[in-house]
């Protein structure tokens, strides 16, 4: 069949029927028929009514230009697709290795991996450890009488000058003590040093704070 | 004039070498191997093409030959010999009219969007379509073209030519008649420059595909 | 003597025939074939020894060869060539994050039963992980900790300095360098600790390992 000298009109009216027929036995039609059906029944209208002059539309004979040039691209693809399964294929007339002894491949891994990722993966996980539900902020605090107590533990029989940091050591592991001891302590240290328990001393400013038990002063006293 | 001689003995050698090698290469492998897949296994600064161009030569008229696909190379056994090998247990699975054509407007148009090859074909295609045809290995997805809707880019692979046994998309039976017929333009009148198929990089009307089409292989922006 | 060059030609042109379809069919086939596997496809009476013994010359010394298997020929790379087709590849490979966690917390908290990582991690470390921080040679076992069940206790090795750069475990950034790095959020419970790594001689905790563990890596005395 060619394409190219078939009557359009009469394909039209062609496919009209048929759709009006395939429709009286309630068959389900496809979308795709009937937009064809409409369009085609649209073309039919452009072809017998006369184009007038003021008409923007594109001419019947445009349309059915333009549905001719579709019919035979989609025939020529048809003719391309029987084209490329009569090639010889492979599988079928055309084989490939039927052994194929395949590379194998002895892979040695090399990890990878950075002292940030490292660290990252470290502190991400020590976060997510911790609760996500809102605690009460929990200060510590030392207070003034806590901050005597230890400091008097600490100074214990000594005699030696030995600066307060020192003597506080092992509770600064945390910013939040640091400062809390400090503070205290220090305080603690003045009114030692006001009721005479103890003697404090600082040879440069900024020094450290040297702490020692004043000579002559009971343990027990208090 | 002895230095020369055993540099062409070393040289021929060495090529003889390389041969011997790219010769096991393709003879163990099934698939077709590239220029790169070769080089790493030949001596330094090997000439593939060179190599291949001998091979071809050396095999040709052959019961076995050396075939280009795409950028790559392949034994397979003789076109002529066909009849003779095809085996009966090896029936494919006839694929359907919808899948044929829309391979073949694929291959000649591409690359090409869903809503060009509907276009050509007049009726809508459905997903599952394109899907097997994807799981042939005969098409991918290129990229996205340039326009409204981005919609994804089909196109054929090296497995297609593979399969067709075509050396490169030129060889595509009837190419130059629809070329000149205009049938591998999508409008009338024929435009001046007809397209071709065209398998290479990335055009300019088309973009990379996003990071999520390997996974999902969703295009649903066509149908948006 | 016409009839007989005659006669000479057809019977070269036969034999040459009968060479490319065996070879084809050998080529193709998934096994080695017989004789009759070959004769089939052959012209009638073709002599299957002699057509094998003249593929066999033609193909000697070339990287494919035609060996023969009890009664059957196959093509096989050429033996000198195998090595092409077992190849040694180092292959770099960043560290997944399971393991990258894991072995975070082996650094900070050794020695560290599994256990003891797990409930750092929240969740369930799997033998894998460990076995390939093993494998990369950063964690070691280091004896078995002197509880219930004597869990294997875990620790880095001095490759794990070198590959980090760190000199001594006490290179471990602590809690305020952590936080300085941006690494851990200022708003943090002031109880949070980062404990300092230990990767001295055995502590008083630990056992050394049992004769077993060098060999068996078995630590099922942790799920028991």
């Amino acid at each position: 069949m060619d394409l190219a000298h078939i009557s359009i009109l009469a394909l039209a009216e062609q496919y009209l029927s048929f759709i009006e027929t395939v429709r009286e036995k309630r068959i389900e039609i496809a979308a795709d028929y009937l937009v064809m059906a409409a369009w085609l029944a649209y073309l039919k209208s452009r072809l017998m009514v006369p184009q007038a002059p003021s008409d923007e539309e594109p001419s019947g004979e445009m349309m059915a230009a333009l549905l001719q040039f579709r019919l035979k691209r989609l025939e020529a693809m048809r003719h391309a697709a029987n084209q490329l399964m009569n090639r010889p294929r492979l599988g079928l007339q055309v084989y490939q290795r039927g052994m194929p002894e395949p590379i194998t491949v002895q892979r040695t891994n090399l990890w990878e991996a950075s002292l940030y990722d490292l660290l990252k993966a470290y502190a991400t996980q020590r976060e997510r450890s911790i609760p996500q539900d809102y605690q009460l902020f929990e200060r510590t605090v030392w207070s003034l009488q806590e901050a005597r107590d230890i400091l008097k533990r600490l100074i214990g029989e000594s005699m030696d000058w030995v600066p307060l940091d020192a003597y506080l050591s092992q509770y600064l592991t945390t910013p939040e003590q640091r400062v809390t001891a400090m503070a205290s302590s220090f305080a603690s240290s003045l009114e030692l040093v006001r009721q005479g328990h103890v003697e404090l001393r600082q040879t440069l400013a900024f020094g450290p704070l040297l702490l020692r038990r004043r000579p002559g002063d009971r343990k027990d006293e208090t | 004039m002895a230095d020369e001689t055993l540099d062409e003995v070393e040289h021929y050698e060495i090529a003889e070498r390389n041969l011997r090698i790219a010769e096991a290469l393709l003879f163990a492998s099934a698939e077709p191997l590239s220029r790169d897949d070769l080089a790493t296994y030949l001596s330094e600064g090997a000439d593939v093409p060179a190599l291949m161009a001998v091979l071809e030569e050396r095999y040709a008229g052959r019961g076995v030959t050396l075939v280009r696909r795409g950028d790559k190379w392949a034994f397979r056994t003789a076109e002529d010999l066909g009849f003779l090998l095809r085996r009966e247990e090896q029936e494919t699975r006839a694929l359907s009219r919808a899948a044929l054509e829309t391979l073949s407007i694929i291959a000649y148009h591409q690359p090409a969007t869903r809503a060009e090859v509907e276009e050509v074909r007049g009726v809508q295609t459905g997903k599952g379509t394109l899907d097997l045809l994807m799981e042939a290995g005969w098409v991918k997805m290129r990229g996205r073209r340039r326009t409204p809707g981005r919609p994804v880019t089909y196109g054929t692979t090296d497995a297609f030519l593979d399969h067709f046994g075509l050396e490169t998309l030129a060889d595509l039976p009837g190419l130059e008649e629809l070329k000149g017929a205009g049938l591998l333009s999508s409008r009338l009148p024929p435009a001046m420059q007809v397209p071709l198929p065209f398998d290479g990089p990335l055009r300019d009307d088309e973009d990379p595909l996003d990071p999520d089409d390997i996974f999902g292989e969703d295009d649903t922006e066509e149908t948006a």
